[in-house]
C-alpha cells in the first residue's frame, strides 16, 4: 500500500470521518490517519509545515487564512459540508420557546444563562451571534452568555443543566439524550456553516486526491448525512 | 522519688531497667552504649516502654498495666539532651524563653536574667543557634530546659563540651536547683568527679541493665563498677560537720567521728553538714604519725581490709572511729610498710586535693 | 492604563485573574498544609489512596476535571447545591468556580512542595519543643510549620503561578464570560482561536508573566530572607 | 487487550504516553537537577531569570507554550532546524516532540521538588565529605544528591503525572494524530469533542489513572524506603 | 611543622590567631567561645581566612597574599568535627569507608579492622548512623577521618562524650598515630589532664587571640593560663628514662636528674624516654625524709620559689637536681611548715597518682 494519507480535521467531525475512513481504507486499501484538533491549531501547525496531505476546517476563515498564504491547493477547495444552529433545552426542563424574530428568549433563560461556544473564537459561537443579531435578540442576552471553549462544552452545560438553554450544531445536539431541540435556526439568520476542505500544497501523496474525491462522493455522504450534517451545500465563493 | 521499671527493645539491643531512687539528683553512669540515653528517653515520654512503668513522686507517667502513658507535653520534664537541639528558626532569647509561657504561672520558678548570667549567653541571646560555638549551644541548651520550670530535670552529658572553669560555675546552679527548688534531676554522666560531687544516688548501667543503684556514698566505694580508668578517682564520701573557720590561712575544718579534715574554705555556715570525697587515689597511708609534711589532715584508724584491685594495687580501708576511708596503695607500698590488717595505721590526705569538687553541701 | 492598550474586557481580566489566583492560593493552603501533614506523617491504610486523589487534577486531562466539577459543584450538582444552601457560596459561572478549578489544579503541586519540606523537618525537634511542654498544635505551630516554611512559601508559589496560567479546567467548568469567568488565559485562548489574534495574545501572556513573575520574585526574596535568619540549621 | 475494549488507536494511545510520559521525566531529569542546583545553590545576578523562565510553562497558558514551542521547535523553526541538523532529533508531529512538550510543562514542578530538597540538605555534612578528600562531583553524587533524593523522586512522579496529563502544549505542538503523536490525553479530547464519546473518554481516564497511581504508589513506596533506611536523619 | 597566622571574622567574633608548632601533637586548648573551632575549620578548609597564610610542613594551605587557597578535599586533613556529622544516609560501614579511596594508595596507613576494634565498633557496622548513641557516633567519626589516612589529623573535643575506658584505649592509638606514623595532630581539648598526656605543644586561646603558644612542658607549668578549677591538674612535666622494671610488684622506676621515681609498670624498654606529669595537687612538700608512709616517691631538691596562686594556696617549686617540681600547698601548710625559699625539701610523690594519664612515651 501507498504511504498513509493524513488528514487534518475539526474535533466536530470525528464520529463520521472516523467510519468514512474506514470505508475508504477497504475500498482502497489505502490507509488513511485523521488527526482532530480546533482548526485553529490545526492550521497554523500546517503553516509550520505540518506533513498533512488534506485540511478539513471547521470554518471558512482558517481555511482562507491557509490559502491566502499559498498553502492550499486552491483548485482543491471545496465545501464538503454544512449544518444548522439548534437551540436546546435539557431534557428535564419544561422551558418551550420558538424562534422567530425579536422571540423573548430572555424571558425563557429566566435567571438562567444561554450556553454557547465562544462568540469571538469558535465558529458555531459566531454563527450563533449572527443568527441572534439577525433575529434582534442579541442585545437582550449579550450579557447573559455562558461562552464555552467549543460546541461540545456549550452542550455539556446544558445536559449537566447549568444552563437552561443553549445554541450548537444540530449534529450534536441530535445525539444527545439528555437535550432536547427546542427548535432550529433559519439557516438564512446567518452566514452558511461550511465545513470546507482542501489538498494541500505540500501534499505530495498521490492519494490526496482520489481521498477528497471520496468525502465528496455518495457513500460518504451517506454517513456525513446519518451524522446530521447537510452535504448539499453552496460552493465556496471566491475570496470568502 | 523516682521509680523505674521498664523494658524497650531497640533493634538488636534491650533496655531492661528498674531501680527506685529517692534522692534529689541521679547520676546515670555507665559506658558509651550501656543505654542512658534511652533510658532516660522513657522517662521523658519521647520513647514508649515495651513494658513497665515510670513514676516520679507519686505521678504515674506512664504504666503499661494500667495503660496511661502522659505525652511528653504533660510530664513538665526539662530534657537537656545530648546533642544540643535547639530550635534553627529561633533566636537564643526565643530558643530560652519557648518553654516558658507552658508552666502554671505560679510554678515558674526559673528566672530568665539569672539563668542568661549563670550560663554566660547574654552576648549571644539576639544570634540564631547556628552562630554559635559548640559550648555555647549548649549551654543555651540548659537554659531553655531551665527555665521551662519543670518538675524534673533530665540532663544527658550536659557538661561534656563546657571546659572547667564554665562547669565550676554551672554545677553550684544544678546544686541550688537540687537543694533550693527541690527539682529532682537525672544526670547522664560519665564523670565520677562530677557524680560524687553532684549524685545523691546513683544508677551503674551496663549493658541495658541496671549494674548497680543505691546511694553514691555506697556506688562509689564499690570500686569494681567503676571503669577501670576512673577507679583511682572513686573512694570514701563522709559526711561532715563544718566545725570552724580560719580566717587568717582561708581554710574550714570539717568534723566527724573520723576525725578532723582541713578543706579550702567553705562558704556555709557552721554546723552545716558537707559531703566530702576523698579519692582513693589520694590518700596516703602511714605507719606513724608524719611530721613535717605539707599534708596536714592525718586520721588515725585501723586497717580493716587489704583488697586487690589490679595485680599490683590493692585499696587499703582504713576504718577511722567507725567512718570507712580508703587508700589506693602499690603493692610495694603494701610490702614494704609490712601492712597488715589490723594494724594502726594513719590516713594522711592533702588538703588541696580535698579541691572544690570534692566537696559538696549535703542535702 | 492606556499605555498598555488594554480594552475594558482584557483589563477585567487581568483584575479577575489577579484576584482568582490570589483566592485559589490562599482558600487552598490549609487543606494544602492539612493533606500535606496527613501525607507526610500519617500511618493509615488510605494514606496512598489520598495521595493519588491529591494527584489526579494532575494527570486527567483539565478538560476532564473541568467536566467534573461542572458535574459537582455546578448548580445541579451535589457538591454545588450543598455548598449554595449551607454555605451560601456559589459556584457556577461565579470567579468563585473559577477560583475553586484554580485552585484543584494548582493543589497537587502545593501539596507536594509542603509535603517535602514537612518531610525534612528534624522530628527531634519536635520532641525538644514537646518536651518543654508545647502541646501537639503548639508543636506544629511553632516548630513544624516555620520550618517547613520554605516548602509552603514555594507551594504557594506553584499554585499562584498555575492559578495564572490555568485554562482547560477553568473555561469547561465556569465558561468565558468577560468581566465575570473570564480570566488571563480563557481571553489569550479566545484571541488564539481567531487569525491575527496573535498580537492580542501575546500582549495579555506578557501581562500574565509580568504578574507572576513579580509574585515569584516576591516569594524569592521572603525564603532568601528565611534561609538568612535560619543559616544552615 | 480486549477485555479493555480498547481499539487499536486507543491502545497505541496508551503505549505512546507511557513512552512519553517516560522519556519526558527521564530525559528531562538531569536538567532538572542542574537547574535546580543552579536555583538552590548559585549566587549569580541572572539566577531569578533563570527561575522565571523556569516557571514559565505552569504560568503561560498551555496553547501558548505549545504555539510557541511550535515557532520555535517545530519544523520551520530554529531550535527545530538545530537539532535536526546537529543532534539528528525532530520534534515536529513526533512523538519526540510530544515528550519535549510534556518535559517542558512539568519542568517547573520537576526543578521546584528538587531544588527544595536541596535546600534541606544540610551543607555541613558536605563539608565533611570534603574533607575527606571528596572534591565537588563527588560530594553531589555521594551526599547531595542521595540526600536530595526524597525531591528527586517527587520531581520525577510529578513530571510523570503531568505527562500523562498534558494536553494543551501537546495537541497545539504535534497535533493529534493517531498512532504518532496522539497521546491519552489528547485521545480523550477527541472522544470529548463528538456525540456518544464519553464513554471512550471515560475508559480512556480511567487508564492513565491506573497508570499514574501504579506510578505513585511505585514512588512512595521507593521513597518511604529510603526514609526507612535513612530514618529521622 | 604547623604555622597559622590567620585573621578571620565571624559577626562580632573576630579571630586573630598566630602561632607556630613544630611538635607531632598541637592541642588548642581554652574556654567555650574561644575561636578553637573557628581555627580549626580555617585549618581544614572549610572557612575562608580574611587574611593571612596556614602552612603545614611546608605545603601552603592558604595565603591570602599569594592568593592560594587550597579546597578542603585538596588538604587531606581529616577532621573529627565537635558534632560527629556522619552521613544519614550511608551505613557505619560506609560512612567509614568514605574517606578510603581519596587517598593515594600508597598512603593509605590506616587498617580497616584495626580501626574498627579500636573503637569498639564492630557491631554497629551496618546499622544508620540515627541508631547509634552518641558515644557510638563520636567512635564512628573518629574512625571516619583516620581511615581517609590524612596527612594532618583535626580533632575538635572527640573524646568530650567519651567515658574514661575508651578514652582509655583511643588515648594510646592517637599516641601511635603521632609517633609511629608521623601524621601531626591538632587537638581541641578542655581537659588538662588529656592535654599534658597528649600534646607536645599547647595553644591556648582566649577570646579569638592566642594566648600563649609552646611546648606542653612551658605552657602547663605556667598556671596561671589554665582555668581556675584546672589549676591542681597543672604541675610539671619530667621527661625520664626507664631505668628498670620490677617483675614482681609491677612498677617501673624512672630516672632523671631530679632522681628515681616509681609509677606503675610501663610497657617499654629500657631506656626508653618517657614524660610524666607530675600535678602540683599531687606532690607534698616533707622537711624532713618521711617515714613509714605509703608515698614511695620522694624526692630530695632545694625550694625554689613559693609563689601566691589564690589568697591562701601556693606552689612550691622545688628545684631537684636542676629540674623543677612544683607542689600546691595550703598558706597553712607553709606556715606550719615555715618553708622559706632556699631551704632543702622533700618533694614526696604517690606512685598511684601517677596513673596511666600522667605518664607517656615521649616523642
Ligand atoms: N557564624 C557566626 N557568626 C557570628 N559569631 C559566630 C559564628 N560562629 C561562631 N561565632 C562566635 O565565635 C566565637 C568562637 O566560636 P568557636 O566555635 O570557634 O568557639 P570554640 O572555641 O570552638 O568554643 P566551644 O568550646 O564552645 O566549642 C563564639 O563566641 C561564637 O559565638
Ligand atoms: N534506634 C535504634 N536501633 C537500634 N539500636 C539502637 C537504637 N538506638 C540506640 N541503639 C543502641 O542502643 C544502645 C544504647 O543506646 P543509648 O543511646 O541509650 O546509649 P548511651 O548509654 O546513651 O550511650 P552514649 O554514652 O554513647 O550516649 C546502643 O548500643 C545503641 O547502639
Ligand atoms: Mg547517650
Ligand atoms: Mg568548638
Amino acid at each position: 500500500a501507498a504511504e498513509r494519507l493524513l488528514v487534518f480535521a475539526a474535533a466536530s467531525l470525528k464520529n463520521a470521518l472516523d467510519e468514512i475512513a474506514t470505508a475508504y481504507e477497504t475500498e482502497n486499501g489505502q490507509r488513511v490517519v485523521i488527526s482532530y484538533a480546533g482548526s485553529s491549531a490545526l492550521a497554523r501547525q500546517i503553516e509550520r509545515g505540518a506533513p498533512a496531505d488534506i485540511f478539513i476546517s471547521a470554518d471558512l476563515d482558517w481555511m482562507t487564512w491557509l490559502s491566502d498564504r499559498g498553502l492550499t491547493d486552491k483548485a482543491t477547495e471545496t465545501a464538503l459540508l454544512g449544518n444548522r444552529l439548534v437551540l436546546v433545552a435539557s431534557a428535564g426542563s419544561n422551558v418551550t420557546a420558538k424562534i422567530a424574530p425579536d422571540f423573548d428568549l430572555a424571558a425563557a433563560l429566566g435567571d438562567g444563562r444561554l450556553a454557547v461556544a465562544n462568540t469571538d473564537a469558535v465558529p458555531a459561537g459566531r454563527y450563533a451571534k449572527a443568527a441572534l443579531e439577525t433575529l434582534g435578540v442579541w442585545n437582550s442576552v449579550s450579557g447573559r452568555l455562558a461562552q464555552a471553549e467549543n460546541v461540545r462544552a456549550a452542550l455539556a452545560l446544558v445536559s449537566t443543566g447549568e444552563a437552561p438553554l443553549g445554541i450548537v450544531y444540530r449534529t450534536d445536539a441530535n445525539a444527545d439524550p439528555q437535550v432536547r431541540i427546542l427548535d432550529m435556526f433559519p439557516a438564512t439568520a446567518h452566514p452558511a456553516i461550511v465545513y470546507p476542505a482542501a489538498i494541500l500544497s505540500g501534499s505530495e501523496n498521490p492519494g490526496s486526491e482520489a481521498l477528497l474525491a471520496f468525502l465528496g462522493g455518495e457513500t460518504a455522504g451517506a454517513i456525513f448525512e446519518a451524522h446530521g450534517f447537510e452535504t448539499d451545500v453552496p460552493k465556496i465563493e471566491e475570496g470568502g | 522519688m523516682l521509680s523505674v521499671d521498664v523494658t524497650r527493645r531497640l533493634g538488636d539491643f534491650t533496655l531492661d531497667a528498674a531501680f527506685e531512687s529517692a534522692g534529689k539528683l541521679t547520676a546515670l553512669f555507665g559506658a558509651s552504649g550501656s543505654g542512658k540515653t534511652t533510658l532516660v528517653n522513657l522517662i521523658a515520654g519521647l520513647l514508649r516502654p515495651d513494658s513497665g512503668s515510670i513514676t516520679v513522686d507519686g505521678r504515674v507517667l506512664a504504666d503499661t498495666g494500667g495503660r496511661i502513658l502522659l505525652p511528653a507535653s504533660k510530664r513538665r520534664i526539662g530534657y537537656v539532651f545530648q546533642d544540643a537541639r535547639l530550635f534553627p528558626h529561633l533566636s537564643v532569647a526565643q530558643n530560652l524563653r519557648y518553654g516558658r509561657f507552658f508552666a502554671p504561672r505560679g510554678e515558674r520558678y526559673a528566672e530568665f536574667d539569672t539563668v542568661v548570667d549563670l550560663l554566660g549567653i547574654g552576648h549571644v541571646l539576639n544570634r540564631r543557634p547556628e552562630k554559635l560555638s559548640g559550648g555555647e549551644k549548649q549551654r543555651v541548651a540548659i537554659g531553655r530546659a531551665l527555665l521551662a520550670s519543670p518538675r524534673l530535670i533530665l540532663m544527658d552529658e550536659p557538661l561534656a563540651s563546657l571546659d572547667e572553669a564554665r562547669k565550676g560555675e554551672i554545677l553550684p546552679y544544678v546544686e541550688r536547683l537540687r537543694d533550693e527548688a527541690g527539682i529532682p534531676i537525672v544526670y547522664v554522666s560519665h564523670s565520677v568527679a562530677e557524680v560524687s560531687r553532684l549524685a545523691t544516688n546513683v544508677v551503674v548501667m551496663r549493658d541495658g541493665k541496671v549494674a548497680a543503684a543505691g546511694p553514691t556514698a555506697a556506688i562509689l566505694s564499690r570500686l569494681d563498677l567503676l571503669p577501670a580508668d576512673e577507679m583511682g578517682e572513686g573512694g570514701a564520701v563522709l559526711e561532715m560537720r563544718v566545725s570552724g573557720h580560719d580566717q587568717v590561712f582561708g581554710v574550714s575544718r570539717l568534723r566527724s567521728a573520723a576525725g578532723e579534715v582541713i578543706v579550702p574554705r567553705m562558704a556555709v555556715t557552721l554546723g552545716t553538714v558537707v559531703r566530702v570525697r576523698l579519692r582513693a587515689r589520694d590518700v596516703m597511708i602511714a605507719t606513724e604519725k608524719p611530721v613535717g609534711l605539707s599534708a596536714q589532715n592525718v586520721l588515725a584508724g585501723t586497717l580493716a581490709a587489704l583488697e586487690p584491685v589490679t595485680d599490683n594495687m590493692f585499696d587499703a580501708r582504713i576504718d577511722c572511729g567507725g567512718e570507712t576511708i580508703v587508700a589506693r596503695i602499690t603493692k610495694l607500698s603494701m610490702v614494704r610498710l609490712r601492712l597488715e590488717a589490723g594494724q594502726p595505721v594513719f590516713a594522711v590526705v592533702k588538703t588541696v586535693s580535698v579541691g572544690p569538687d570534692a566537696v559538696a553541701a549535703a542535702r | 492604563m492606556d499605555w498598555l492598550g488594554l480594552g475594558p474586557d482584557e483589563w477585567s481580566a487581568v483584575k479577575l485573574s489577579l484576584r482568582i489566583a490570589f483566592w485559589a492560593t490562599l482558600a487552598s493552603l490549609p487543606f494544602g498544609i492539612l493533606v500535606a501533614l496527613v501525607l507526610a506523617r500519617g500511618r493509615f491504610p488510605g494514606r496512598i489512596l489520598l495521595d493519588g486523589l491529591v494527584h489526579l487534577p494532575l494527570i486527567m486531562p483539565p478538560v476532564v476535571t473541568g467536566y467534573l466539577l461542572l458535574l459537582s459543584f455546578g448548580a445541579k450538582g451535589p457538591a454545588g447545591a450543598f455548598f449554595a444552601e449551607y454555605l451560601g457560596v456559589t459556584f457556577s459561572f461565579r470567579w468563585t468556580g473559577a477560583a475553586l478549578a484554580c485552585a484543584l489544579m494548582g493543589f497537587p503541586l502545593m501539596v507536594r512542595a509542603i509535603r517535602l519540606s514537612l518531610e525534612a523537618v528534624d522530628t527531634k525537634l519536635e520532641a525538644a519543643a514537646a518536651t518543654l511542654g508545647a502541646g501537639r498544635l503548639w508543636v506544629l505551630a511553632t516548630v513544624t510549620l516555620p520550618l517547613a516554611l520554605p516548602g509552603i512559601l514555594a507551594g504557594m508559589i506553584l499554585a499562584f503561578a498555575k492559578a495564572m496560567g490555568e485554562f482547560g479546567a477553568t473555561i469547561t467548568f465556569v465558561s468565558n464570560i468577560p468581566g465575570e469567568t473570564q480570566t488571563l488565559p480563557t481571553a489569550i485562548y479566545t484571541f488564539l482561536q481567531v487569525p491575527g489574534g496573535e498580537s492580542a495574545a501575546i500582549r495579555l501572556t506578557v501581562i500574565s508573566i509580568a504578574i507572576s513573575m513579580a509574585a515569584l520574585v516576591g516569594s524569592e526574596l521572603l525564603a532568601r530572607r528565611i534561609a538568612r535568619r535560619r543559616g544552615g540549621a
